[in-house]
């Protein structure tokens, strides 16, 4: 008995040890980057390609930042923020020089809590809650894409450019969601279209037949389908079988792109409109270079949540690298302001008053792809400058 | 010798569906007597044992316990009024002791409003009542060994043991020699007839010669109802008992 | 049962002992988060192995408790304002209260039936969570900011000072534990799972001790529960999914039910392998199943039964 | 009449998977969590075969026959080693079995989610009584109908059924009997695995194949098996559908209380009919 447990004792005291070891020997030697993304579960699609983009950005400037290597710890949030949330308190206390991720909104908004208990800049790439720059926000958190207001802004213009003149509105049922329908519900009206029903849905749900046919027998001519994780491909899937998308201007956030394209197939996805965040085919030298870089390590086109953590990741490593000294608050107060005009979507500014980066916003529409590779392309229908989307900082 | 009844029950059925396994059954037991029930297989004995002991809920009649009607009781209430009872499968805590059988027997009754955090084996009254009991049923050589490593025999003497702990003044005794190899018969037997001084005995039993040795009188049961009631010698004179043995065994519950 | 120093009881003191020593001997922040975790879990752990190992009683819904408790520890401090103390009581209370409940209801099922009905009451619960009480809840998005203890000027956000605390408090529970089965109400409980009916045919009220049997293995949980909500500050309607619950499951099953030790020594090896696993490989998941179910199959009485031999309950 | 169409779709697809673990219920005593991991190896399978041969019908043979032997293996190492012991240990270990299988599938096919397109004539809606419903959904509630005769007829009615009856009812007097009930168990285990196989294929190209698509449906399945009565074949059959229009109606009506609605019914039958609304036989082991 005293035997074994002497035994466990060593391998715990190993363990322990092993991990002191590490965190000891670097000091201000390396910049050390903790990478919270989901690599596994519903959202683990996103991680991975949130992983990706980011690691190009940081090969591409040589694995460096201010002089030293940078460290780059991947940890799998398991698309939970419970898991999110001990990774994140563990990254903290293993001393890191910032934190990058996650891609749900509910998780970030976690982390962000603690990044500012332990005074840790926190970058963000995907999540779009409004309350990350807005009500929640903080001096150590930015955000380098877009928010859901802008692109619900993009989705009210897209919808009054397509001349609609009814809209059914298919919500997912959280908090989010349900402030969305709201504003859907306010807007739409004042550019002239009718809002002829709105149905909240539980996330998860596994069919979502029954609900599109009422939106079909609906008399709308047009749909926003606001749905999140796995029920975007539930959805569209199903929606394909009664050709939905032949049927009613079907319009969303982030609801289609060449990924999506996949797990939904050419017939569901042919016609979807939806916000995109980022698309490879936007025409910058920085862009070139980041698909180019982005096919050449990964045999494939580099999709949103890549193109938007490669944008994010680069843009504050860049800026790190202005200060040219190791001391957190000066990167902070670098990046606030800081007007990027090469980034892979154009112009990007930092505002100081929330955090948030003021930018384009893209909609595009699923076409079939060309090359037959992929079952579908997105290609750009419309593109909305800042001045549109944003209003000015108080 | 008393007169007054110690249990009894009028007009108890037991129905399963459409199946009636009691048919308006009534009996009652002298204080002190041994009675035993008799009867082919699925004439309604144990079943009968399990509505007087509470297991079973009977559809109809009144069972009373000395003058009380217990008829709505829970089993364990019934435990605490005087009425203990062994099963026709060894029913006993395998992974205790004998020591702890026994001790857990007679936890419920005298022993119930102590602090959480006293502990069992410093417990010297409840050991006490444990040891006086192994005595009776003759388990002192053996009170610290698992239940489960006992012979049968000796594991009829725990199960015979901790329907005792409860102090009970009448013991129902579902087919106490089930099991019980040759070599151990007599012991068992010698048992039975100890416990039953000082209590009323309802038992039901397949072995005749025992059943015919040491009960007061004897009640035959066949189709869920009582055929006759009698001392020994009645019943093997009576020719219907006979034939419910050899002519109607094929009714199977 | 003699002995109250069983060989048991000294092994979960010694795994308190080394948990406690820890900080003698790293200083790293990150070991002690890990440390943490399994102090909690082992306090879960035990909470549902006293319901599954001690009373017989199969939950898959212990996440329910465990959830409650937490959220219990949140509304005490944050909304109604109280300190750490209180806070640790009210959770404790919610657990007990949401197991008395459970019981209830599930008062006529048993065996696995009443696992199911766990499961289905810990689902209904999560869903009117996190639809229908989002003002209580925060919803999908949980509530963060939950406070940690404050007392003594001793700074509880000290991830090393926190992990002091939690380790003597899983020190009290497992001596409260100890006595706890050692005492009548114990060994009544011991009755209740090797042979039910019996229990109640010596005249113990079994629905009763069913209901003690839940009711103090949802109040351990909810103190578990609490114990996270305060270590991450954070609670989520997530820790009611039933994976918490099956979780928990493996760990006790895993290190060995009916025991003090084997509950903490599988919460150990799973946080451990978890850890170093995923530190080395990116299928540290699958391994995780193999390992699973290699112990179950070669160590069907948990890792325990290599410290106590064969006679695991002396 | 949508709404009958996609409720028995529901239902069918449901059913093709309750059925099979109903099944290994009724001859095991295990409720197996591996079985909604199975389904989605199924329908990653089906989306390989899909691509490789270019037809849809031979992934609807090939894939449950590739589940079926992996249901052999799986019985005969994790399952049969662990016969005596209680059967908790049995059900941890398919949660063990629940963490290989999702790595495999993350190994070979990767996170991105996958889609394939039933035969060609399936694609697309048709009218039926002045509604348009999906000609897939038609197709599934027809192929589920033939293979739920099938199954009831094999189990009610042959020497097989009867057999598999005998060992879940009374094994040791099967064994008496001269039935190898090892190997009965092995059978049935690795037929719950291929009609999981079968629901994966056939959901393929109604549902996205994704990594969670198990968990999804595994609780919908748990529903109908307690509803119908575990073990209950018969019951599963009308509990599926009762859970199947329940979805469908309830989206037309009250898709926020789908859940909550779901979920209270269960507690409900399981405090007052715990042995199954369909089920005649007491039970509450």
């Amino acid at each position: 008995m005293s035997f074994s447990i002497s035994r466990l004792a060593r391998q715990a005291l190993l363990a322990a040890g092993l991990v002191g070891a590490c965190t000891a020997a670097h000091a201000q030697d390396t910049f050390r980057i903790a990478g919270l993304v989901p690599l596994s579960g519903a959202f683990g699609i996103l991680g991975e390609n949130m992983r990706r983009g980011a690691t190009i950005a940081i090969e591409e400037r040589g694995g460096e930042v201010l002089g030293v290597p940078i460290e780059v710890v991947w940890d799998d949030t398991e698309t939970s923020t419970q898991v999110a949330i001990q990774k994140a308190t563990k990254a903290m206390a293993r001393g890191v020089d910032m934190i990058f991720g996650e891609a749900s909104s509910t998780t970030t908004l976690a982390i962000m809590k603690l990044a500012e208990q332990r005074k840790v800049p926190h970058i963000v790439t995907l999540s779009a809650d409004d309350r990350i720059t807005g009500a929640d926000k903080s001096r150590y958190t930015f955000r380098t894409s877009n928010n859901v207001a802008m692109e619900v802004a993009a989705l009210l213009a897209f919808a009054k450019n397509q001349n609609l003149e009814k809209m059914y509105i298919v919500m997912a049922d959280y908090s989010v969601g349900r402030d969305l329908a709201k504003i859907l519900e306010t807007e739409l009206p004042k550019n002239g279209i009718e809002v002829v029903g709105t149905e909240f849905v539980p996330i998860g749900t596994s069919d979502y037949a029954i609900i599109l046919n009422k939106a079909l027998e609906s008399g709308a001519d047009g749909l926003s389908l606001v749905v999140v994780g796995a029920d975007v491909a539930t959805s569209l899937k199903q929606g394909a079988d009664v050709g939905l998308g032949e049927k009613m201007t079907v319009m969303g956030l982030m609801l289609m792109d060449e990924t999506q394209g996949m797990v939904v197939g050419e017939r569901g996805s042919v016609g979807i409109n939806s916000t995109l965040r980022y698309h490879h085919t936007q025409d910058s030298d920085r862009n070139r270079d980041f698909v180019a870089a982005f096919v050449e390590k990964y045999g494939e086109l580099p999709n949103q949540y890549a193109g938007e953590a490669y944008d994010g990741m680069s843009w504050w490593l860049d800026t790190v690298d202005a200060t040219g000294v190791f001391d957190k608050e000066a990167w902070i107060d670098a990046f606030e302001g800081s007007v990027r005009d090469s980034s892979v979507e154009g112009l990007k500014v930092m505002r100081a008053c929330d955090h948030q980066a003021e930018q384009v916003a893209l909609f595009g529409t699923a076409v079939p792809d060309p090359s037959g590779e992929l079952p579908i392309v997105m290609e750009i229908a419309e593109s909305f400058e800042a001045e549109e989307l944003f209003a000015p900082c108080e | 010798m008393t007169t007054s009844t110690a249990i009894s029950c009028a007009g108890v059925s037991v129905f399963f569906d459409d199946f009636r396994a009691l048919n308006k059954v009534s009996i009652d037991v002298k204080a002190g007597q041994v009675v035993a029930l008799i009867g082919p297989n699925g004439a309604g004995k144990t079943t009968l044992l399990n509505a007087l002991s509470g297991r079973l809920p009977q559809t109809t009649g009144r069972i009373m316990l000395g003058g009380t009607d217990i008829s709505r009781v829970p089993v364990h209430r019934r435990a605490a009024m005087g009425l203990g009872r062994s099963f026709q499968i060894i029913n006993i805590f395998p992974e205790m002791t004998v020591r702890e059988n026994l001790r857990l027997g007679a936890q419920p009754h005298k022993f119930r409003f102590q602090p959480f955090w006293r502990d069992v084996s410093g417990w010297r009254d409840l050991d006490e009542k444990a040891c006086a009991v192994a005595e009776e049923v003759e388990l002192t050589d053996v009170l610290d060994t698992p239940a489960a490593m006992l012979s049968h025999g000796r594991q009829r003497a725990v199960e015979l043991g901790l329907s005792l702990m409860s102090d009970p003044s009448v013991l129902l005794l579902d087919e106490p020699l089930a099991g019980v190899g040759q070599a151990e018969i007599d012991q068992t037997v010698a048992l039975i007839e100890r416990v039953r001084h000082g209590r009323t005995v309802l038992l039901v039993e397949h072995n005749m010669d025992v059943v015919m040795n040491i009960s007061d009188e004897i009640i035959v049961m066949i189709n869920g109802e009582i055929l006759m009631r009698g001392t020994a010698a009645e019943v093997q004179a009576d020719p219907r008992v006979r034939e419910a043995y050899l002519g109607s065994g094929d009714r199977d519950a | 049962m003699t002995r109250f120093w069983t060989r048991d009881f000294l092994i979960a003191l010694g795994l308190c002992v080394l948990l406690l020593a820890a900080p003698l001997v790293t200083r790293n922040e990150s070991v002690f988060f890990l440390l943490s975790l399994i102090v909690i879990w082992s306090i879960f752990a035990l909470a549902f192995d006293f319901c599954f190992g001690r009373g017989g009683i199969l939950s898959f819904g212990h996440a329910a408790f465990f959830a409650l408790g937490a959220y219990g520890y949140t509304w005490a401090t944050m909304d109604l304002g109280l300190g750490f103390g209180a806070g640790l009581a009210m959770a404790i209370l919610c657990g007990a209260v949401f197991a008395v409940i459970v019981g209830l209801v599930g008062q006529r099922v048993t065996g696995l039936y009443f696992a199911l009905l766990t499961l289905m009451l810990a689902q209904l619960l999560a869903i009117i969570m996190v639809t229908r009480l989002r003002r209580f809840t925060g919803g999908d998005d949980g509530i963060a900011g939950v406070p940690r203890p404050m007392f003594g000027g001793i700074d509880f956000f000290e991830t090393v000072n926190f992990f002091w605390l939690i380790a003597a408090i899983l020190l009290a529970v497992v001596v409260t534990m100890h006595v706890l089965n050692r005492s009548p109400l114990g060994q009544a409980i011991a009755g209740l799972k090797q042979n039910e009916e019996r229990a109640r045919q010596i005249g113990f009220n079994t629905a009763r001790l069913r209901l003690a049997v839940l009711s103090i293995s949802g109040a351990y949980s909810g103190l578990a529960g609490a114990l996270l909500g305060a270590l991450l500050m954070y609670v989520s309607p997530q820790l009611l999914s039933w994976k918490v619950s099956g979780d928990v499951l493996i760990m006790a099953l895993l290190g060995g039910t009916g025991t003090l030790a084997g509950p903490i020594l599988g919460v150990t090896l799973f946080e451990l392998l978890k850890e170093v696993l995923s530190s080395y490989t990116e299928y540290w998941y699958g391994i995780l199943g193999i390992t699973f179910i290699l112990c179950t199959i070669f160590l069907p009485k948990g890792v325990v039964s290599l410290l106590l031999g064969r006679d695991k309950s002396r | 009449m949508a709404i009958i169409v996609v409720g028995l779709s529901i239902g069918m697809l449901i059913f093709l998977l309750a059925a099979g673990l109903t099944l290994i219920f009724g001859m095991l005593q295990v409720i197996n969590f591996a079985h909604g991991a199975l389904y989605m190896l199924g329908a990653y399978l089906a989306y390989s075969v899909a691509m490789l041969t270019g037809s849809f019908w031979l992934t609807l043979v090939i894939v449950p026959l590739m589940l079926l032997v992996l249901g052999l293996v799986i019985e005969r190492v994790t399952l049969r080693p662990i016969y005596d012991a209680d059967h908790v240990y049995q059900v941890l270990i398919t949660f063990g079995v629940v963490l290989v299988i999702d790595e495999v599938v993350r190994f070979f096919w990767g996170l991105s989610g996958r889609q394939f397109s039933p035969a060609a004539f399936l694609v697309g809606s048709i009218d039926i009584f002045g509604t348009e419903v999906s000609r897939y959904r038609v197709f599934v509630i027809v192929v589920g109908a033939i293979v739920m005769t099938a199954l009831l007829l094999g189990i009610e009615k042959s020497r097989i059924g009867l057999t598999v009856k005998a060992c879940s009812v009374n094994p040791d007097m099967a064994a008496a009997l001269g039935i190898r009930v090892e190997r009965v168990r092995m059978m049935v285990f690795a037929a719950g695995a291929g009609l999981a196989g079968f629901a994966g294929a056939i959901a393929g190209p109604m549902l996205p194949i994704q990594l969670q698509m198990g968990n999804a449906i595994l609780l919908d399945c748990f529903t109908v098996i307690i509803i119908g009565g575990l073990g209950n074949i018969r019951g599963a059959i009308v509990a599926a559908f009762v859970v199947g229009m329940s979805r469908a109606v309830g989206q037309q009506w009250a898709a926020e209380w789908v859940d909550v609605f779901t979920y209270s019914l269960l507690v409900l039958v399981l405090l007052l009919k715990p042995e199954g609304l369909f089920s005649k036989k007491e039970r509450t082991a």
